[in-house]
């Protein structure tokens, strides 16, 4: 991970545990990897880190928790994992109606109407506005 | 013949108190697909969390649902604790467990009189109702309001039970579980409602985990998973072993929460035998850097909250996944096969929560 | 005031709308037809039916969503109607004010008669701002005080 | 079983409070009504800051206190925040309103000399 600590002499930033960073290509295959070995998925994070996005996917086994970390360049398609876990179909469309990441072939596919209605904004969550959102 | 007709149900439906639609597709009187339709309640909380600060925040996060306002707070403020490094002080580990609780069975309280309510057993419902009545004058007492307590800050808890309101929340625990005792049984014994309820949205075990069902909705189906078993707030020490039936109908689901109640009383009940003395609260110093999750246990199931800070005053990500997101997939699954006439009791199966949904 | 009026207001029907409430604000109206508040006492009872309602319970921050149910809802209702718009988010939108999907409060979709200040409000305050928007659904039948504004453009939204 | 209900419930107190003939005595420690005491403040501001819904905004150099009632949700933050202790809340409700009350005051504007920050 990129962050280093900001303020010397304090305490390094605390970062999540368990965390593996994969590359974009891989992710289907670890993702069914998951699903073969029975780990519940509990969600995904999506954060807007300049020209990236950085995208946390949450598994649950028991009680711990793992996590799988991608870091894709804007604009890039990142393909759904609902084909795999069906649902994840929901915090996918939700992603990609909040900060416009591309994600294909997602089972139910809500077109950026699932949470945002026409004549709303849209791809509220980046942080920067594009000069087209209201 | 069969003939295709697709009905929307809502947003405005009387089963429901909160609007979200549901587009199901009918083969005669055969539910054969279900969409959900959301979008009615949202509000763009995470964006507010990124442009509120950090303290400001509990009040917001607070508000993301009325029902289980305290147990939102309680997860986020332990995740900024993790972040901050803060020793949470005995005393106050054992509060919030007991304002969870009440938390929790006003909630299964709340969701029980709903069911009788869809039943049109409306003496229960008001069965119910009343005796919830008597955990929300428990918190107007302890907390000074109603339904949205605010008690949880970072760092502790802002307020204190004397000694007089724990005798007092003893005492009316007393009188709760004995109208709990009545108004179960007929909820758990009634043949009308097990007809309605009993291999009714069925989901299996391996259904449910492949789902991504959470809370009595999992526990339902035979799987002992529960947040609190980790040990958070005072959970660690008082102990606590996760309810669970087997069948995964809307019936189990029932009785989870039906147990859950009294699993709730006895532990506010052994909180307040070994609350410890001393400071409620620490005074929190610095700011949240970094990036982690927290979970706890709503009444509907686990809530997960990733937070991420770069040691400003102001977070730069808060991501909330609550319990009802969840466990809309499973009732989508669960509603295919089912009758037109179960829908609105599969559906209140799974303790909707749209405001919580959506944000 | 004809007998109309006065069975009006010995029984006004309430229609309970959530738009985009916490739930907060619900739960309290619905505690408001329990046996501790008994709102049935004045012969309020809450149904599902717009066309049967007399005042309409608003609580929640309006979107662009919701806002066309809650048009859509208000113009079904019979005249005279009353509107009470409850707890801070229906007042103006309360914490989420600011909120990037939030419109602000009721007051911007529908007229609002009555407001009840809280978060969430007692239901002791719900109650008496349902018997205030009675009072005022009188006042309007008798001619005292304008009409609630003329809804005719938002008829077919 | 159910006889015996019956005839408890025949004998036992109504459930329902009577709320507009006797009106409850309000809980001590609620988080009602605002109230500002208007002589103790001195417009540091540290509410407004600290208020989670902006409901209070403080003009420093022109020494105004605006508050908006329907914003507000009585969360005691400005209480906590008040060293002066002039902001309260009141433990009875704030009852409903026809119309927005305003809310506002200022102080008597005060001489440069005598303009000591007292509470930052």
């Amino acid at each position: 991970m990129p962050e280093t600590p900001k303020h010397e002499g304090g305490r390094p930033p605390v970062q999540v545990d368990n965390v593996e960073t994969v590359l974009l290509t891989d992710l289907t295959a670890r993702v069914q990897a998951a699903h073969e070995q029975g780990l519940r998925f509990v969600t995904a994070t999506c954060l807007d880190a300049g020209d990236d996005y950085e995208l946390y996917y949450h598994f649950a086994h028991g009680a711990a928790l793992s996590h799988l970390h991608v870091r894709v360049k804007k604009g890039t398609p990142v393909p759904s994992i609902s084909g795999i876990y069906m649902c994840a179909f929901l915090v996918e469309n939700e992603i990609k109606e909040l900060f416009g990441v591309p994600i294909t072939d997602i089972v139910i596919d809500y077109k950026g109407h699932l949470l945002l209605t026409d004549g709303g904004p849209t791809t509220p969550m980046l942080k920067r506005q594009s000069p087209t959102s209201s | 013949m069969a003939r295709r007709t697709t009905i929307p149900f809502g947003p405005q439906h009387p089963v429901l108190p909160e609007p979200i639609q549901l587009k199901l597709t009918l083969d005669n009187e055969t539910v054969v697909e279900a969409i959900p339709h959301i979008g009615y309640v949202h509000r763009g909380v995470e964006k507010a969390g990124e442009r509120m600060d950090f303290g400001q925040n509990v009040f917001l996060v607070e508000r993301i649902c009325g029902i289980c306002s305290f147990i939102h707070a309680l997860c986020y403020c332990q995740g900024i604790e993790k972040l901050m490094d803060v020793e949470v002080p005995p005393r106050a580990r054992y509060l919030r467990v007991i304002w969870s609780e009440l938390h929790r069975m006003q909630s299964h309280h709340l969701w029980l009189g709903l069911l009788a309510d869809a039943f049109g057993y409306e003496s229960l419902f008001m069965q119910f109702w009343r005796n919830r009545e008597r955990l929300m004058d428990i918190f107007e007492r302890t907390a000074g309001s109603r339904v949205i307590i605010s008690t949880c800050a970072i760092g502790g808890v802002r307020r204190d039970i004397s000694p007089e309101n724990l005798q007092y929340i003893l005492d009316e625990l007393v009188v709760i579980q004995k109208t709990l005792d009545d108004a179960v049984d007929v909820v758990l014994n009634d043949r009308t409602i097990r007809a309605r309820t009993v291999g009714k949205g069925v989901l299996t075990a391996k259904q449910a985990l492949e789902l991504g069902a959470v809370g009595p909705v999992l526990r339902g189906s035979g799987v002992a998973v529960d947040a609190r078993t980790e040990g958070f707030a005072a959970y660690g020490e008082l102990g606590i072993e996760p309810v669970t039936e087997e069948a995964g109908d809307s019936y189990a689901r029932t009785k989870v929460r039906a147990r859950e109640c009294y699993q709730s009383l006895d532990l506010v009940r052994r909180a307040i035998e070994r609350l410890p003395d001393g400071d409620i609260a620490v005074r929190p110093r610095g700011r949240p850097d970094g990036r982690t999750v927290s979970r706890v246990e709503q009444p509907r199931g686990e809530l997960f909250y990733f937070m991420g800070a770069d040691g400003s005053a102001r977070l730069d990500r808060l991501r909330i996944r609550t319990p009802t997101f969840a466990n809309v997939p499973p009732l989508v699954a669960m509603l295919p096969g089912c009758e037109m006439a179960d829908v609105p009791v599969i559906t209140l199966s799974i303790d909707p929560c749209i405001s919580c949904t959506e944000r | 005031m004809g007998i109309l009026g006065k069975a009006r207001a010995k029984s006004p029907w309430i229609l309970h709308f959530d738009a985009g409430a916490c739930n907060g604000c619900d739960i309290e109206v619905i505690a408001c037809l329990t046996p501790v508040y008994d709102v049935e006492r004045f012969g309020m009872m809450n149904i599902g039916n717009p066309k049967h309602a007399d005042i309409l319970l608003v609580t929640g921050t309006c979107n662009l969503r919701n806002a066309r149910v809650l048009k859509n809802l208000y113009a079904q209702m019979p005249e005279p109607k009353a509107v009470v718009a409850i707890g801070a988010c229906a007042l103006s939108g309360g914490v989420f004010h600011e909120c990037y999907n939030v419109l602000g409060g009721v007051e911007g979709i529908i007229p609002v008669d009555v407001w009840v200040p809280g978060c969430a409000p007692k239901p002791e305050a719900i109650i008496e701002g349902a018997v205030m928007a009675v009072q005022r659904m009188q006042e309007r039948a008798s001619g005292k005080v304008q009409p609630s504004e003329d809804e005719s453009e938002d008829e077919h939204a | 079983m159910m006889l015996s209900r019956v005839l408890s419930n025949l004998f036992s107190r109504p459930a329902t409070r009577p709320f507009p003939k006797t009106s409850r005595e309000p809980v001590e420690g609620y988080r009602g009504a605002v109230e500002f005491s208007q002589e103790e403040c001195v417009f540091c501001g540290a509410c407004a800051l600290r208020c989670p819904a902006n409901a209070i905004e403080v003009d420093r150099p022109a020494k105004t206190l605006k508050f908006d009632l329907f914003k507000c949700i009585h969360c005691a933050c400005c209480a906590e925040a008040c060293k002066r202790g002039c902001v309260q809340l009141r433990s009875a409700y704030h009852p409903p309103v026809y119309q927005k009350p305003e809310f506002e005051f200022s102080g008597a504007p005060v001489l440069a000399a005598e303009a000591s920050p007292a509470t930052e």
